[in-house]
């Protein structure tokens, strides 16, 4: 099976920022997102997810290097002083390109 | 010691016990959906009864309080605490809102000892939720810059707390009293409990603020007591002048003595984003929020007592 | 309008206006899970006193009017709508089979109103809730196709929400009124408020539709209102025809106008995946569920009692 | 048979049936944490009422019980089962301890049949639910070897069940009768239908054990049944020596019989992790629980009888 | 410390599907497989976990090489004409190559 | 943009284990992990997390590479006999390798 390269970009980050960050990804070009809840602890302390202020929320993007990058950017200029938020990139192979 | 503030020192000692103990996410939305639509429903049911101009007046003066009191938190902030100029704001802005599960647990100690209190409480709550965030802001960034306001407005005024007691005021409000027993049950009946539930897991979060207590120093503690008491006096001293009986000026002594930390962190997380949540989450839910409820609700009903009767 | 409508109103004011509010998945399930056992199990203490061949007549009578609604839909969806074939049968079948929802609405209904209706209803209920996925199936896929029925009926008939309507109606059957006392503080005393929560993340759901009801037209607006007077007027009559109390004729009618959005959605993405859920859910969900419970409801019980006085 | 027992079958049933029914985890949560605290907060009510002095020696005798009977089970697992060493204290310290599910539906039991109990029955259940744990990791290792007692102490005591369990008994001792009446909507008033749905979940996952059953076959099937009826004897002795009514002294024999599947396996887990968890599990939770709430508990009550008929 | 080289196959679709895929990913030879909750969007619209309908399950499956493209080509043959779905594949490391 | 490469652990084992897993972690020198809930099947059976004792969790953690052969070796001394575990490992690329 030949399956083609693309990118992975996971987000953690705090889950009062998901409908603004979805909004984003979609916006800089990629074709769809996916969000699932999460704690952790990180440089801004523990997020424990007991309620709405310490929960974090995981989201994946799969698209081609140049949307990567557009979000990479995007979340780093707006995001990243302000608020609990790692971000990391990997490739993974897809089976439709056009799709992502 | 009412109960129900039993089990708010349940979860925080089992919280700083580092207890496995902890109520799962979901479970803490669904006790919140339904404290802020039952609180809600009951001022609305209220409200049907009542014209909404005779109120006029007093959702006129709260609106002005809860404006006033981060313009006099803000100064001892910045000045006294010498924190950062947007952090003095954020912290003044929770100052300035209101706390729902203070006022809840207010409500529940008057109603164990069937003191009296104006019913349509819940309007007035409404009412002082918002306006010291927007002054909050304008204490951060000046009255002038870019706050992208409606998007901020559409963001506060659609958040799940405004939303769930807004929708509670006007369903009550429609339905009036019996059309409303039938969901009585679950809103009215389990109340208190869901409250208990809701105080343990508060218990547990507020035990998770202790570390930054420590780092963040003695300001903040001494603050979140003293500040309060301030507030209480202002918004006693306004029962008093709006003719609120004893009851109802122990309430919104309470309301202005209490911090807010659902609507005014998530208005602000978004508005204010190089505010640090944690200095004013730790004011108001590690040392305001367990001081109203242990210590502050029973001295601000002896100062309603003695405000009232001074003025009546 | 009942106060639990309000909720939904509610919920689809918020969802449209994109507030944050949501209840979490869990909640949904919790809330709909004591709906689903509640009414089995108020059905299920009514069958304990009557004889189940009595019933046989008005269980045969639903199971072949389930049968017979998608056919009737079918035609309809596929040339006047011009929809596919395996669309057509799908949303038929969601139009063959019921609501439990909008069921609980109507009866919330009939008992504020103090209105009689025939308490083993839940039982037809649960007839009505299959017979049309078979029907649906076989209209997309001729009945000689391979559709592997051993596993269709498998997830079907254990499908949650099947499972939890049977399973309350033996545990009430086998119970009996006085035995389930201990357990009717949740399901019963709490009915109307897990109801109107229900409705409330209901209304929530339903605002998401309206993006594609925008894309996929006024045929579904249209078919999504006029078919259920269709289906009610069919329920009604057979309601009638049953000798069913005004209310019971309201309650089939309401019934048969019903469009599921639970159990046949669940049964139909596995057995007919080529069939678009969004055009199904669309209707049912995004149209007609709100049109009943809005403005359905009453009418049907004008029209039952329109119906009652006729044939009386 | 009591209807919450029947909520346990349609679970057993939907899950055997390979269902997709299942309650989400955070509901099970939900449901653990009103039960534990709502049997936490019944016993402190009564003890409220009387000395613990006089309690005394009824704690310590139920003490000595539960570090007895793991004991006793374990030369019967390790030799007439061949279990290994670790495997075989495992089991016995599940079986020495108690499961509150089970205590549950035998107050459900006695209460449905207005058969009176010591209502400080919840103390002694928190008595017995840990010396079990200590006698079982003595068993595995000896008495000299490394357990971090200290790490142990934390995680077993500081367990959700026993800080819920003895959190209520806390709060309901220091509130008394009166003061907790506004929150008995939620834990008193909806006990039963809480337990019915908790019931129902553990059906669920009790069906998952058939697989496990299977591959270990007979002796643990013998055991899980066998052992509980020694159990209860030697329950039911020591309630007629400590002079308890007939209802405690069935409740006594249930809480011997019980085994337990929600504190003792969290324990284990971090204390004997070479143990194999789905080996207990099975028995417990697989064999016995099913045992004594289908059978186990009208058994226990006649044992209670006979013995308080000789022995009075 | 030695890795050996394995395949980590990702799937995010419609939660309906969650008892199917895992039978057939058991049944292609996986040794194993872990399901966790999400939402997300994609080219069937938004899917927001709200309730059973719009639910979406992201499943993991490390596995060698072979099993993946059999997982592969079964999921695209059998679902994703019909059904919202994504699959994508990277290369992991583990340490106990005989349990994958 | 220049990103650098991290390994990104990825654990999936009993949830019994969240804190002294997670304490394990930071105790190792990783900068902080990320926790979601999960269920999944392996050999040690289903774990369908129905309730505490079935229940996984999926633990992430972003960290040099010397860290994440710490972690692996770890674990697998002192979990992999007894406890429902997995661990595996891919490169990550990170904007901020000073946070990882
Ligand atoms: N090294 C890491 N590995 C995995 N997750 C991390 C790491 N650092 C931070 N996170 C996650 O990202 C969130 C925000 O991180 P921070 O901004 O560092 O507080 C944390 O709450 C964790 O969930
Ligand atoms: N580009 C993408 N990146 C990450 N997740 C995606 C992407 N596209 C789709 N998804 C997820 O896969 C699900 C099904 O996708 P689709 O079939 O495109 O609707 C969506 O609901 C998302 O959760
Ligand atoms: N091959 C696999 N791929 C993905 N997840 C797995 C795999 N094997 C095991 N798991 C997960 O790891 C947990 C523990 O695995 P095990 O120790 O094999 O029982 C399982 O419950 C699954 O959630
Ligand atoms: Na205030
Ligand atoms: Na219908
Ligand atoms: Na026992």
């Amino acid at each position: 099976m030949r399956t083609e390269a693309r990118t992975l970009v996971t987000i953690v980050t705090e889950a009062a920022l998901e409908r603004r960050i979805t909004d984003d990804i979609r916006r800089l070009g990629a074709h769809g997102y996916t969000v699932s809840d999460a704690r952790g602890e990180g440089s801004r302390g523990v997020r424990s997810a007991g309620w709405d202020a310490t929960s974090n929320i995981r989201i994946e993007v799969v698209c081609d290097d140049r949307t990567a990058e557009a979000i990479a950017a995007h979340l780093r200029a707006h995001y990243y002083d302000h608020y609990a938020m790692i971000l990391f990139m990997s490739e993974v192979g897809v089976l439709r390109p056009e799709k992502f | 010691m009412d109960p129900i503030v039993l089990f708010f020192i349940l979860g925080l000692a089992a919280g700083l016990a580092r207890s496995d103990l902890r109520l799962p996410g979901p479970i803490y939305e669904f006790l919140s959906v339904i404290l802020l639509l039952a609180i809600g429903l009951k001022g609305g049911v209220e409200l049907a009864q009542q014209s909404l101009a005779a109120l006029l007046p007093q959702m006129i003066a709260v609106v002005i309080m809860g404006s006033l009191l981060p313009l006099a938190a803000y100064p001892v902030l910045r000045f006294a605490g010498r924190l950062p100029r947007v952090d003095a704001a954020a912290i003044a802005a929770h100052y300035g809102s209101v706390s729902v599960g203070t006022y809840a647990v207010a409500v529940a100690w008057l109603v164990s000892r069937n003191i009296r209190y104006e019913e349509h409480m819940p309007l007035l709550l409404v009412m002082l939720e918002v306006p010291a965030i927007v002054v909050g802001i304008m204490l951060a960034r000046g009255a002038a810059a870019g706050t992208d306001w409606k998007r901020l407005g559409h963001e506060v005024f659609l958040g799940k707390s405004i939303v769930l007691l807004i929708g509670g005021l006007l369903i009550g409000w429609a339905a009036g009293p019996e059309a409303l027993e039938p969901v009585s049950g679950l809103f009215f009946g389990l109340f208190h409990g869901v409250l208990a539930l809701f105080l343990l897991e508060m218990g547990l979060v507020a035990a998770g603020q202790v570390g930054s207590l420590r780092r963040h120093g003695l300001f903040l503690v001494a603050f979140g007591v003293l500040f309060p008491l301030f507030g209480a006096v202002i918004g006693g001293a306004l029962g008093l002048l709006l003719s609120l009986s004893p009851g109802g000026i122990m309430l919104l002594a309470t309301l202005a003595a209490s911090a807010s930390y659902i609507a005014v962190p998530a208005a602000l997380r978004l508005a204010l984003p190089e505010a640090n949540p944690t200095l004013s989450l730790t004011a108001s839910l590690g040392v305001t929020f367990p001081f109203n409820i242990l210590v502050g609700i029973p001295l601000y009903m002896r100062l309603a007592d003695l405000l009232h009767a001074t003025g009546g």
